[in-house]
Parts: C-alpha cells; sequence; structure tokens
C-alpha cells in the first residue's frame, strides 16, 4: 500500500519541489553560492524524480496518477505516461546539463538581478515539465500558460529596447495562442476530468462537424504558435535578443517541444488517431509544416546573425516532428520523436556554441565569425559536428530519424512530402554548413581578439549535447525502448 | 450631439415610467396589496405592540427602528463628512453674520419667541408618539431656533451658547442610546433593539420617549451643525 | 449558536458605533483613534469569520431586528453568499485600516485624520450592513450611509481634483439611490412589502410583470451606478483615481463588489421570468462593452491609480457578465471574481500607496524602474497584477476560467470571445504596467526606501489569498457553492 | 387605460416632477442648480412613495377612537425617514460644491 502511495506522489513532487526552489532562487539576493546550488540542486532533483518515474514505469505501473480535484469540472491532475515522460526527461536533462553553462554565462555577462533570472529560469524549466505531467488538459494548458509568463521576464532580462520590443512581441504572439487553447480546451468534453490522458480520443457528443473542426484548429494553432509553424513563427527569431541560456534551452527544446507535445497530445489523446484521420485535416497539417520546412529553411539561409539563423534552424527542425505526427503513421512517428531528441541535444549545443563564440570573440554575425576555427577549435569542432547531425548525415541520430520519417510517406504514398524532405535536407546543409565553412575556412579580415580560455562550465554542456546526439545516432536502440510503448499505445500493436 | 441626448433619455425614461405607471394598482383601492399585506397589523395592533397611537411613529421607533438608527448614521456621517473635508469648524471671534445689523425690535420679538420656538419644538418631539409629529420634525424646528439665534444675535454668539463639541455629542449620544438600548435587549436575551425587553409596557414607553428626544435633539443640532459649517465657508 | 445569532448584528453596529465614540471623544488624538479602530476592525473580522464558519456548517439563519418578524420588522439574511460577503468586507477593510496608518500620516491634514477613520468605519460598518440586510428599505439607508462616506473620502484630501471627482461621484450616486427608492415604490406598490424573500413570493403570485420590471430595473440601474457598470462608470477612474489610496482599495476593491452583490440580489429575488426577457441580451452586452472599453482605457491612461481603476471597470464587467448567466457556473465565477478582484486590486491599490507614500510619483512614467528599488513590495504588485490579467495560479484564472466554461456550456459564443479577448487585453496593460516598473530605465535619481512594515503587511496578507484561492479555489467553492445554488433555486 | 391613467394623475404628475429634475441634473452645468434639481428627484419620490400608501376615506394613522378606516402608515414612515437621510446628503453635496467653488476660485487668483 504505502508503495502504491509514494509513486503517485512523484508527479507531483517532481513539479512542485522544484518550484519550491525556484521560488526560493528569487530570495538569494547577493548570496551567489547558495543561488548556483539551489539552481543545481533543483535540476538534479526534477531529473532524479523523471527517472524514478521511467524505472516505475519500466516496472509495468501505467497508472501513476495524482488528481486534485478543486471543485465541478477543475481537476489539477499530474499523471505519467510514457510520451510525457519522454518529453520530461528530454528536458529534465538538457535541463541540468544547462545549469553549469547559464551559470557561467550570466557569470560573464554580470548582470544586476540574477536572482531574478535563475528564479524564472528554474519555474520555467519546471513549467515544461510540468506540461509533460500533465493528466489532462486543463493542467497542460495550466502549466503551458505558466511557461509562457515565466519565460516572459527571461526575453526580457537585458532590459534593452531591443529586448522588451522582442518579449512584447512574444508574449503577443503566444498569448493568443493560450487564448486559442484555452477556448479549445473549454470546449473538450471531459477536459477537467482526471486522467483524461488515460483515454484515446474522448467523444465529442452533440458537437457538429464544423464545431469540430473549429476545436482542432484552434488547439493546432494554439500550440502551433509555440511550436512556431509557419504564419506564426516570427517570434522565435526576434527572442533570440535574450541570454543564450535562455535561447538555448528553453527556445530550442523545452518551448518548441512544449508546442510539439500539445500538438501530439491534441492529435493522439484529445481526438485520437482515428477520428483525426475521418476528419481529413491530415493534409493540411502536412501542408504547413511542409510550409514550415521551406520557410524555415530560407529564412535560414538569409540570416546573417548567427543566433537568428540558428532559430530559424529550429522553427525549420521542429515542424519535421510535426509532419511526422501528421502523418498518422507509426513508423513517421517514432521519426518525429527520435528528430524531437536529436534536435534537442544538438540545436541546444548549437546555441551554446554561438553563446561561447559571443563571450569569447563578441562576434555574433555569421560573416565575422571567418578565422573563430581556428581560436576555438573545441567549440568549432562541436559545432561542426552538431550541424552534421542535424542535417542527418549517416551515423547520427538525424539520419536514423529522418530514415523512419521517410518511411511514413512511402507507405501512405505522398510523395509531395518526400519532395519537400528532400528540399529540406539540402537548404539545411546549405545553411549549417555554411556557417561551419566560414567558421574554418573563412578568410580572416580583422584580427580576433581572443583573451583567455573558454571555462570548462561552458565547454562540458557543449560536449555532453554533442556526445549525446553522436551516441544515440550510433545506438538508435537505446531510444527504442522508450518509444514502442508510446507506438503501442496509440497506433495499436 | 450632448444637447438631443438629454431630451432623448427623458422621453425614453418618461416612456418607461409611464407604461408602469398605467400598470400599476389603482391609488387608494383598499384591495392593494399595500393596503393588504402588511399594513393591517401595524393598523390593529400597532398600538397595543409599541405604545404609540401615532403609528409613522410606531413604526419609526418600534417596528422598523433599525432604520432609524441607520439614518441617524446616515445624519451623522454627514456631519463628520463636513468636517473632514474642511477641517474642524472655528468662528472668529466678532463676526456678524449679516451685512445689516437687525433693527432692536426684531431682536427684542425673537427674545420673547424662542423659548415658546423652544417649548414647541420640545411639544412635537415628545407628544410624537400620540399626534402629529416626532423627534425629527420636532428636531426640525428646534434647527432653525438655532439658526434664528445664530442670524439674530450673531454666529459667536450662537457657538458660545451651543459649542461644536457639545453638538457632536449631543448626535453621538443619539446615537450610542440606540446602541446601548440595543446591546442592553441582548443581553436580557431579545433581538438587538428589542424595545420591550423587559416586558413592560410602561417602560417600553419610557424608551421610546427617550429615543424620541434623543432623535429630536440630535437631529435638530446636526442639521444647526451643517448650517454653520456651510456659513463657515461662505466666508472663506 | 445563540452567541453567534446575535453577531451579524454586532458587525453592523460595532464599527458604527465606534465610529461615533472617536468622533465624540476622540476628534483630536490620530494615534488613539487608530488604534480604536484597528481594533472594532479586529473585532468585526474575528465576528465575520465565526459568521462564516457558523453558516457554512450550520446553514443560512435569519435575525429579526427589534423582534419583529418580517413582513412588519426588519430582518437581517446571513446565508452562505452574504456571510462570505461580510467575512470579505472584514478583511480589506481590516487591512485597509492598517495599511491607512502610515499612509495618512503622511498624505493628510493631521486635523482630518480622526474624521478619516470615522468615515472609514462608517463606510465598512454600512457595507457591511447592506450586505446583510433582507430588507430593501433596510438596503437604501445603508446604501445612503455607504455612498455619503465614500464620496466625502474620495473628497478628503481637499484638492481641487478630488473635489471635483467627488462631486462628480456625488451627483451620480444621489441620483443611483433616488432610483433605489423609486424602485422600492415601485415593487412596494404591487407586493406591499419590503423584504426580499416576501417580495420574491409576491412577485410569484402576479399575473402582470411591467411594475416589477420597472421597479428591479431601476434598482438594478442604481446598483449598476455604485458597480460601475459600462455607460454608467463615467465617476469611477476620476473618483478612484484620486482618492487616498487605501481608500481607492476599498471603494474598487469592495464597494463596487457590493454593488454587483445588489445586483445578484435584486436580480435573482425581484426580477420575475428573466429567460423571456431580452433585457438580459441588453445587460449582457453592456457588461462585455464594459469589460473591452474599460482595457482598452487601462492601457491607454498615464496615471498608475486611474489605470486600475480603469481595470477595475473592466474586471467588475466580468463579474457583471457572470450574474447575468443565470447559470451556476456564471454565479459562481462571477463570485469568485468580486472576491479575485477585492483581493488583487485592494493589493494593488495598496501598493500604488506604497509608491505614493516613498516617492510622490502617480504617473506610470515617472516610476520606471522603481522594481529595482522597492522589490518586495513590487514583487507582490506582479504577483496581484498577475491575478487580474487571469494568469493560473492566482484567483483571478479561476474566475474567468468559470464564466468562459459557463458560457461555453451556454452555446454564447459571443460572450466567450468577449471573456477571452478581456483577458487577452487584462494581460497587456498589466504586462505595459510591468515593463515599465520592472524593466525600463528609470527617469529620475531618486532615493526610495522598501515601503514600511505597516503597508507590507496588508498587502502580503492578500497577495498570499489571492495565490491560496488561485492554487486551491477548493477553500471558496465549498464556502459560496451551496449559497449558489440556493439562490439559483429563486430563479423562475 | 383611461380609468387607471385618471386614478394615477399622483403617479403621472411625480413621473413628469421627477423628469424636470432629472433634466436640471442632466443639462445644467451650474452645481447648485444640479442640486437642486437632485432636490426635485427627491420630492417627486416622495409624492410617488406617498401617493401609494393613500387609502379612499381612510384617515391619518393616529389612532383615535372610533375610526376603523385608517390608511397604510408603512409608506409615510418611509419618506420621514428618506427625507432626513435627503437632508445629510443634500447638505453634504452643498458643502461639497461650495469647496469646489471657492477651490476654484482660487485657481484663477
Amino acid at each position: 500500500m504505502t508503495q502504491t502511495i509514494n509513486y503517485m506522489v512523484l508527479p507531483v513532487a517532481a513539479v512542485v519541489l522544484p518550484a519550491i526552489i525556484g521560488f526560493a532562487i528569487f530570495f538569494t539576493g547577493r548570496n551567489k553560492k547558495l543561488r548556483e546550488f539551489l539552481s543545481l540542486i533543483a535540476a538534479l532533483l526534477s531529473l532524479f524524480f523523471v527517472a524514478t518515474l521511467y524505472f516505475v514505469l519500466m516496472q509495468g505501473n501505467t497508472d501513476i496518477c495524482f488528481p486534485i480535484c478543486l471543485g465541478q469540472d477543475f481537476t489539477l491532475c499530474f499523471r505519467a505516461d510514457w510520451l510525457g515522460m519522454f518529453f520530461a526527461g528530454i528536458t529534465s536533462f538538457l535541463w541540468l546539463v544547462s545549469v553549469p553553462y547559464s551559470l557561467k554565462y550570466m557569470e560573464i555577462k554580470s548582470s544586476d538581478s540574477e536572482g531574478r533570472f535563475f528564479g524564472f529560469f528554474t519555474l520555467s524549466a519546471v513549467s515544461a515539465i510540468g506540461v509533460t505531467m500533465a493528466g489532462n488538459m486543463l493542467t497542460l494548458f495550466i502549466f503551458y500558460e505558466l511557461l509562457t509568463v515565466s519565460t516572459y521576464p527571461l526575453v526580457i532580462h537585458t532590459e534593452t529596447p531591443a529586448a522588451v520590443r522582442a518579449a512584447k512581441k512574444y508574449l503577443i504572439y503566444l498569448l493568443i495562442g493560450e487564448i486559442l487553447i484555452l477556448f479549445a480546451v473549454l470546449s473538450t468534453p471531459g477536459f477537467g476530468e482526471p486522467r483524461a490522458f488515460s483515454k484515446i480520443g474522448v467523444m465529442f457528443p452533440g458537437i457538429g462537424p464544423k464545431m469540430l473542426l473549429f476545436i482542432f484548429f484552434s488547439y493546432i494553432v494554439g500550440f502551433g504558435i509555440k511550436a512556431a509553424i509557419f504564419p506564426f513563427s516570427n517570434w522565435l527569431p526576434t527572442v533570440s535578443v535574450a541570454p543564450t541560456p535562455v535561447t538555448g534551452l528553453l527556445h530550442a527544446v523545452a518551448v518548441v517541444n512544449v508546442g510539439v507535445y500539445g500538438i501530439m497530445r491534441v492529435i493522439l489523446n484529445v481526438f485520437g488517431v482515428e477520428l483525426t484521420r475521418s476528419m481529413g485535416v491530415g493534409v493540411v497539417l502536412i501542408f504547413i509544416s511542409s510550409a514550415t520546412i521551406i520557410y524555415g529553411s530560407l529564412m535560414a539561409l538569409s540570416q546573417d546573425n548567427l543566433k537568428k539563423r540558428l532559430a530559424f534552424s529550429t522553427v525549420d527542425y521542429v515542424s519535421y516532428s510535426i509532419l511526422g505526427v501528421s502523418l498518422l503513421n507509426p513508423a513517421a512517428f517514432v521519426g518525429a520523436l527520435l528528430l524531437l531528441v536529436n534536435h534537442a541535444f544538438l540545436k541546444l549545443s548549437l546555441f551554446f556554441c554561438a553563446g561561447a563564440i559571443d563571450i569569447q570573440t563578441e562576434k555574433t554575425e555569421v560573416s565575422e565569425l571567418s578565422g573563430v576555427g581556428c581560436k576555438l577549435p573545441f567549440v568549432s569542432t562541436c559545432f561542426a559536428i552538431g550541424s552534421l547531425g542535424l542535417i542527418g548525415v549517416p551515423l547520427t541520430l538525424g539520419f536514423v530519424g529522418k530514415w523512419y520519417l521517410w518511411r511514413g510517406p512511402l507507405e501512405t504514398n505522398q510523395p509531395g512530402v518526400i519532395g519537400v524532405l528532400i528540399a529540406g535536407a539540402i537548404l539545411c546543409a546549405f545553411y549549417l554548413l555554411y556557417v561551419v565553412y566560414v567558421l574554418f575556412f573563412g578568410q580572416s579580415k580583422v584580427s580576433l581578439n581572443c583573451d583567455g580560455k573558454l571555462s570548462w562550465l561552458i565547454c562540458l554542456p557543449i560536449g555532453i549535447g554533442v556526445a549525446g546526439g553522436a551516441i544515440f545516432g550510433v545506438f538508435p536502440k537505446l531510444l527504442l525502448p522508450l518509444i514502442n510503448p508510446i507506438i503501442s499505445c496509440y497506433f495499436g500493436g | 450631439m450632448k444637447k438631443m441626448f438629454t431630451p432623448l433619455l427623458l422621453t425614453l425614461l418618461g416612456i418607461f415610467f409611464l407604461l408602469a405607471v398605467f400598470k400599476m394598482p389603482p391609488m387608494g383601492n383598499p384591495d392593494n396589496p399595500t393596503n393588504v399585506v402588511a399594513a393591517p397589523r401595524y393598523i390593529t395592533q400597532g398600538p397595543q405592540e409599541t405604545g404609540c397611537s401615532n403609528l409613522v411613529s410606531a413604526i419609526i421607533l418600534n417596528y422598523r427602528i433599525y432604520d432609524t438608527m441607520g439614518e441617524m448614521v446616515v445624519i451623522f456621517g454627514a456631519l463628520a463628512a463636513a468636517l473632514a473635508i474642511l477641517g474642524r469648524e472655528h468662528v472668529k471671534e466678532g463676526l456678524s453674520p449679516l451685512k445689516v445689523e437687525p433693527s432692536p425690535l426684531v431682536r427684542i420679538m425673537m427674545v420673547i419667541y424662542i423659548p415658546f420656538f423652544i417649548i414647541f419644538a420640545l411639544y412635537v418631539i415628545i407628544n410624537g408618539g400620540f399626534s402629529v409629529g416626532g423627534g425629527f420634525q420636532g428636531g426640525a424646528i428646534l434647527a432653525s431656533v438655532i439658526i434664528i439665534y445664530a442670524l439674530i444675535f450673531g454666529f459667536d454668539n450662537a457657538v458660545k451658547r451651543l459649542p461644536a463639541k457639545k453638538r457632536v455629542f449631543f448626535e453621538g449620544m443619539a446615537i450610542l442610546y440606540f446602541t446601548v438600548i440595543g446591546f442592553m435587549s441582548v443581553f436580557m436575551g431579545k433581538n438587538f433593539l428589542d424595545l420591550n425587553f423587559l416586558g413592560i409596557s410602561m417602560f417600553q414607553k419610557f424608551l421610546t420617549l427617550g429615543l424620541e428626544i434623543s432623535i429630536g435633539l440630535a437631529s435638530g443640532v446636526t442639521i444647526a451643525s451643517l448650517f454653520y459649517i456651510l456659513k463657515k465657508v461662505e466666508r472663506g | 449558536m445563540n452567541f453567534v445569532s446575535q453577531l451579524p448584528i454586532s458587525i453592523v453596529i460595532v464599527p458604527l458605533t465606534v465610529a461615533v465614540l472617536i468622533s465624540v471623544l476622540l476628534s483630536s488624538n490620530k494615534k488613539a483613534a487608530f488604534t480604536v479602530s484597528f481594533l472594532a476592525m479586529l473585532f468585526c473580522f474575528v465576528s465575520a469569520l465565526l459568521i462564516t464558519i457558523t453558516v457554512s456548517m450550520k446553514g443560512s439563519f435569519a435575525y429579526n431586528v427589534s423582534g419583529w418578524a418580517p413582513p412588519w420588522g426588519i430582518e437581517i439574511v446571513v446565508d452562505r453568499l452574504s456571510s462570505f460577503m461580510v467575512l470579505l468586507i472584514n478583511l480589506v477593510g481590516l487591512l485597509a485600516v492598517i495599511f491607512s496608518k502610515d499612509y495618512v500620516e503622511r498624505k493628510l491634514d493631521s486635523k482630518k485624520i480622526p474624521f478619516y477613520y470615522v468615515l472609514i468605519l462608517l463606510l465598512l460598518g454600512s457595507m457591511t450592513g447592506f450586505v446583510l440586510s433582507g430588507d430593501i428599505f433596510n438596503m437604501f439607508i445603508f446604501f445612503e450611509a455607504l455612498s455619503l462616506s465614500s464620496y466625502s473620502l474620495v473628497a478628503i484630501s481637499g484638492d481641487r481634483e478630488a473635489l471635483r471627482a467627488g462631486f462628480k461621484y456625488l451627483i451620480m450616486g444621489m441620483i443611483s439611490s433616488l432610483f433605489v427608492l423609486l424602485g422600492l415604490g415601485f415593487i412596494y406598490s404591487v407586493t406591499g412589502t419590503l423584504n426580499f424573500n416576501q417580495i420574491a413570493l409576491g412577485v410569484g403570485k402576479l399575473s402582470d410583470f411591467t411594475v416589477i420590471y420597472t421597479g428591479a430595473l431601476l434598482l438594478i440601474t442604481a446598483f449598476a451606478i455604485e458597480a460601475a457598470l459600462f455607460p454608467l462608470h463615467v465617476w469611477l477612474p476620476q473618483a478612484h483615481g484620486r482618492a487616498p489610496a487605501p481608500v481607492s482599495a476599498i471603494l474598487s476593491g469592495l464597494v463596487i463588489g457590493v454593488g454587483i452583490f445588489g445586483i445578484i440580489k435584486v436580480v435573482y429575488y425581484i426580477l420575475p421570468v428573466v429567460y423571456s426577457a431580452g433585457f438580459v441580451v441588453i445587460f449582457r452586452s453592456l457588461a462585455s462593452i464594459g469589460i473591452i472599453l474599460g482595457a482598452i482605457f487601462a492601457l491607454f491612461e498615464k496615471d498608475l491609480k486611474v489605470i486600475l481603476a480603469q481595470s477595475s471597470i473592466s474586471q467588475i464587467g466580468f463579474a457583471a457578465l457572470g450574474v447575468f448567466l443565470f447559470s451556476y457556473l456564471g454565479l459562481t465565477g462571477s463570485i469568485l471574481q468580486i472576491l479575485n478582484h477585492a483581493l488583487a486590486k485592494s493589493a494593488l491599490f495598496f501598493s500604488a500607496g506604497a509608491i505614493i507614500y516613498g516617492t510622490g510619483f502617480k504617473r506610470l512614467d515617472e516610476m520606471r524602474g522603481i522594481g529595482k528599488k522597492m522589490p518586495i513590495t513590487m514583487g507582490l504588485f506582479a504577483i496581484n497584477l498577475a491575478s487580474i490579467a487571469s494568469i493560473p495560479m492566482t484567483c483571478g484564472f479561476v474566475s474567468k476560467y468559470l464564466l468562459c466554461l459557463g458560457a461555453i456550456k451556454q452555446g454564447l459564443w459571443g460572450l466567450v470571445g468577449i471573456i477571452l479577448l478581456g483577458s487577452f487585453l487584462s494581460i497587456l496593460y498589466c504586462v505595459r504596467i510591468i515593463n515599465c516598473i520592472f524593466f525600463e530605465e528609470p527617469k529620475f535619481k531618486v532615493e526610495v526606501k522598501e515601503a514600511p512594515l505597516g503597508m507590507l503587511i496588508p498587502l502580503g496578507a492578500l497577495t498570499i489569498l489571492t495565490v491560496i484561492f488561485g492554487i486551491y479555489p477548493k477553500i471558496a467553492f465549498i464556502l459560496i457553492e451551496p449559497g449558489v445554488k440556493e439562490i439559483l433555486s429563486f430563479l423562475r | 387605460m383611461l380609468n387607471s391613467a385618471s386614478s394615477n394623475l399622483i403617479y403621472i404628475a411625480s413621473i413628469i416632477l421627477f423628469l424636470v429634475g432629472f433634466y436640471a441634473v442632466a443639462a445644467r452645468p451650474n452645481l447648485i442648480k444640479k442640486i437642486i434639481g437632485i432636490n426635485i428627484m427627491e420630492t417627486s419620490v416622495f409624492l410617488f412613495l406617498i401617493g401609494i400608501g393613500t387609502k379612499k376615506n381612510g384617515a391619518v394613522p393616529i389612532i383615535v377612537e372610533g375610526v376603523k378606516n385608517y390608511i397604510n402608515p408603512l409608506p409615510q414612515a418611509v419618506v420621514l425617514m428618506a427625507l432626513v437621510v435627503g437632508v445629510g446628503t443634500t447638505a453634504l453635496s452643498l458643502i461639497l460644491a461650495v469647496r469646489l467653488s471657492e477651490s476654484e476660485k482660487e485657481e484663477r487668483q
């Protein structure tokens, strides 16, 4: 009996305890040591809980759920299942990886409100994990909105006019999305029930097909704004004015992944694969995500600012996953999940590389990067490996993921999608390899002032990210036990 | 635009009211709900239950005494508000309120009349339970006496006779009287402000008289005070 | 029980009597005036807590003042809703009195201070009386008392803007109280009684509803003026913007909520056969316009307190909208919105007061960067703004969530859009304030100290409650749910 | 309709008076005139309430031996109390108006 209660509480603990630590960080004031300690502890705690939850899941417990009933149609529910835990795992691991980087980064870019920064940093990571721990749509929405709110002070952190403008844009985009989601959530029957996510496909009694479509697209646009789908993707490059840890962890990993996660939940849980297929909306989604892939790649090609280029590359890459979901095909879905992991690890390290280059040489534009390869060999090499991984060169996770993704349109016979995938891969190769080319072979016009060595606190996260991508690329089987239960749950067998 | 707006609003309001008025029960009909629902009890049992043959006083001082208390609070509030907005009232020495000195005739007549006025006011106050009159009416007469005195004999004189402290005291005492009676009845196990808490009708009559007097004095001095305050403001 | 049954009348009488005592005995001793009024409010708060606990355990009860049963005498009705409101009033009132001590000391003429406390006590006492009263005329009396003290509290500082705002408020308020009296006359003429329950019974027997409609509409209009619903809100921005900060907190947090409470009483007890009436559509659309317009005005105002006042118009529009949904969710949402607004908006005005106390700044652009100098005050300020902006984990989210859900369940898609747009706009003006206070370069270099403890305690208490009700709204549900169901049973 | 109109003449009169007062409040910028307008409205409401309380051939509600038919005392009591309340608010409004005009005079100087 005690055993049962113990693991029921785990999902709540994974969210609440780090959140409390996050609040404590606000009050650390000038006590830097304590702040660093608390930030690290929060990340460790959440990783610990997520790992434990995975362990519990492996034991065959399927219903790890902690509902808090607050009223009629108002139940907060924390629940761990395979899909949620997959995202929670990525987020909590990469959060831990990025904590040392962000501590060092913020120390170098000294600012007087570090308490605020790390407090909100912790809180946003916690809310990103909270989204994945949600057991029903209401809880998901609550953490989703908290994620937006708690990242706002991070985006605006530098307090320059550009940052203020970017933050406003960010907030308005995401809030519009949230309003759509709130509307859709409230229109979904049973959204506030405990364990709503243990059912597949909520029945929509008494709701006409037109309304159903409206609800569906409210969800998709709402979550899609966070996942930066095509007409709504402009916020993501704009917020790259934020400090690099923020752009790295939150806007390449947590925030966009949460968007994709939301779309997955909507398609897989709320509507169910069957209903989605019968509504015939897959084509629209495929079209949107293909457009986003092309748009993101083209925009990335035309950016000179490195972080903006990477941000557009995020726009591009996240849509592969959405494409994988919307094909409604098990193989493509596996591809989508693998590409998400790949993107999370590698894009994080690419952003961190950009940050490291910025710290050392104060160069932010691609055209100014000539010769950095010689001065910062480790960072540049990692950048090159990461780029190759993202492009999908064999022996990387990107390759495995794309291989699975290709099987989807081949099985369902959609040649247009194949065309998009090819074009996307080529464009991706162009915009990333050009940076690598400049890094190593560009003609240096001005001499670089490169002072001091990079701290290991900065190099280590970059290394771990790239290494993670590489290891999973060589041994993709490591990930399959985590993915297979999801497939069998939603696609049956 | 604005010129058009007011007449339009008025017409709409008027039509709205008239529609209702036509549907109202005919005036004075003995079968109206107003005459049927609550009124008979006041009329048939009012005198026995309250000891007032003046039924309006019976309602004010007994059935709905809580309202009366609330209303004492309102005029007290007006006084407090006036004092708060203006700061405390203080009348400069030697100020005569009128530009023209009143003729000796007026002064002498007033010296003769004022005691009668006061007696009349007291009569109206005390006799309120049994005939036309009551605390407020008497209080209004009392206030006019004070105001006349101030106008004829000068404000400084009047204020000296009845200084602000005393006036606030009277007003305060009236409300305190309500509270004390109220809590006395609570301690006797009855509801708040149940005048018949001893079960002796003489005592109830006595309390009612006390209420009349306190209401009369309080409303009189309050109206007078408000007048003083206005007067002082006018002079700057 | 016997002891508790005497408490409702006491929490009306005690503040009023103490107010009288202060003006008679302590009219020149401001310290004693504060102490006495603090003690009185403490008593009221504790009593209100006892009443609420008793009512939620044993059910509602009525109390016949001076022993006469209705329709002859006056009845005090202590049901779940009114006890909840009383608790709210006395809680915020107590905190406002605590907050006043430092604020008034610096910002008001010292001769006026005792009378300031007198008026505050009158305002709070009469509000409690208004909420507890079960009799329309008694409501009118307390309505007059509360409006009278609010006009004078708005104008108490005596500067020209405050006087002008106070006078505007006064004219509107006097018209509104006359409307109450006239409406009461109409209702009395066809029902023959002034007691709410009796009126509800009498209305059921009527065959023609014209007169009742007229009366009820007059009452609703009157209370709508007090609650500053859309076309009748014109007095509010100036009045709430110019009053001393603790007064604005009471006016904005409580008085307009009490107005909505009055509307709830009229709508559910008196107004017959609501669904057949096109009036409902009119009221819903007016409330919606209020929500949107208030938020838009709040986006463009420059004075912080006026922004907060404009946002009050928008926020109270939500509460009114909930009332006119005529459903469980709508009414619950509306009452929670009153709760949320009372807590958050009072706290916001307290923090605005703390800024004014510390720096004298009133305009938003003067306050740039003040968040770093007064981190605790402004941090609490930010949490309360989040509640106004209906961010999850604060009370504001719960209320708007319920309203939106209620509208969806009734298929009122237009209103759903209005509620969502309204919350979006409220986030925008909140973000504007947050940006200005935390993230922009200061305009003036001034030495600012953190607000004194006497100001931080009320602010902190309100913020904690906002967060508690946001995270665990079940407390509020338990308190009001049976009351809402009880009231809904009056719907015909 | 006509019948009720003729029997309800006092109501109609009070409504007209009410509108007159309302006009004074809404259309006049002069503060004192506004206050006078409100007083007119107040009076009209009192008239209305007294009208409600009447009864054909009813006597003044003071109990006298031998009289049976009294009018309803409640509206009269209500008017009496509302009247006193009105005195309080009118006084306050006059004070505010005077104070306001004073401070505007100071402003002009």
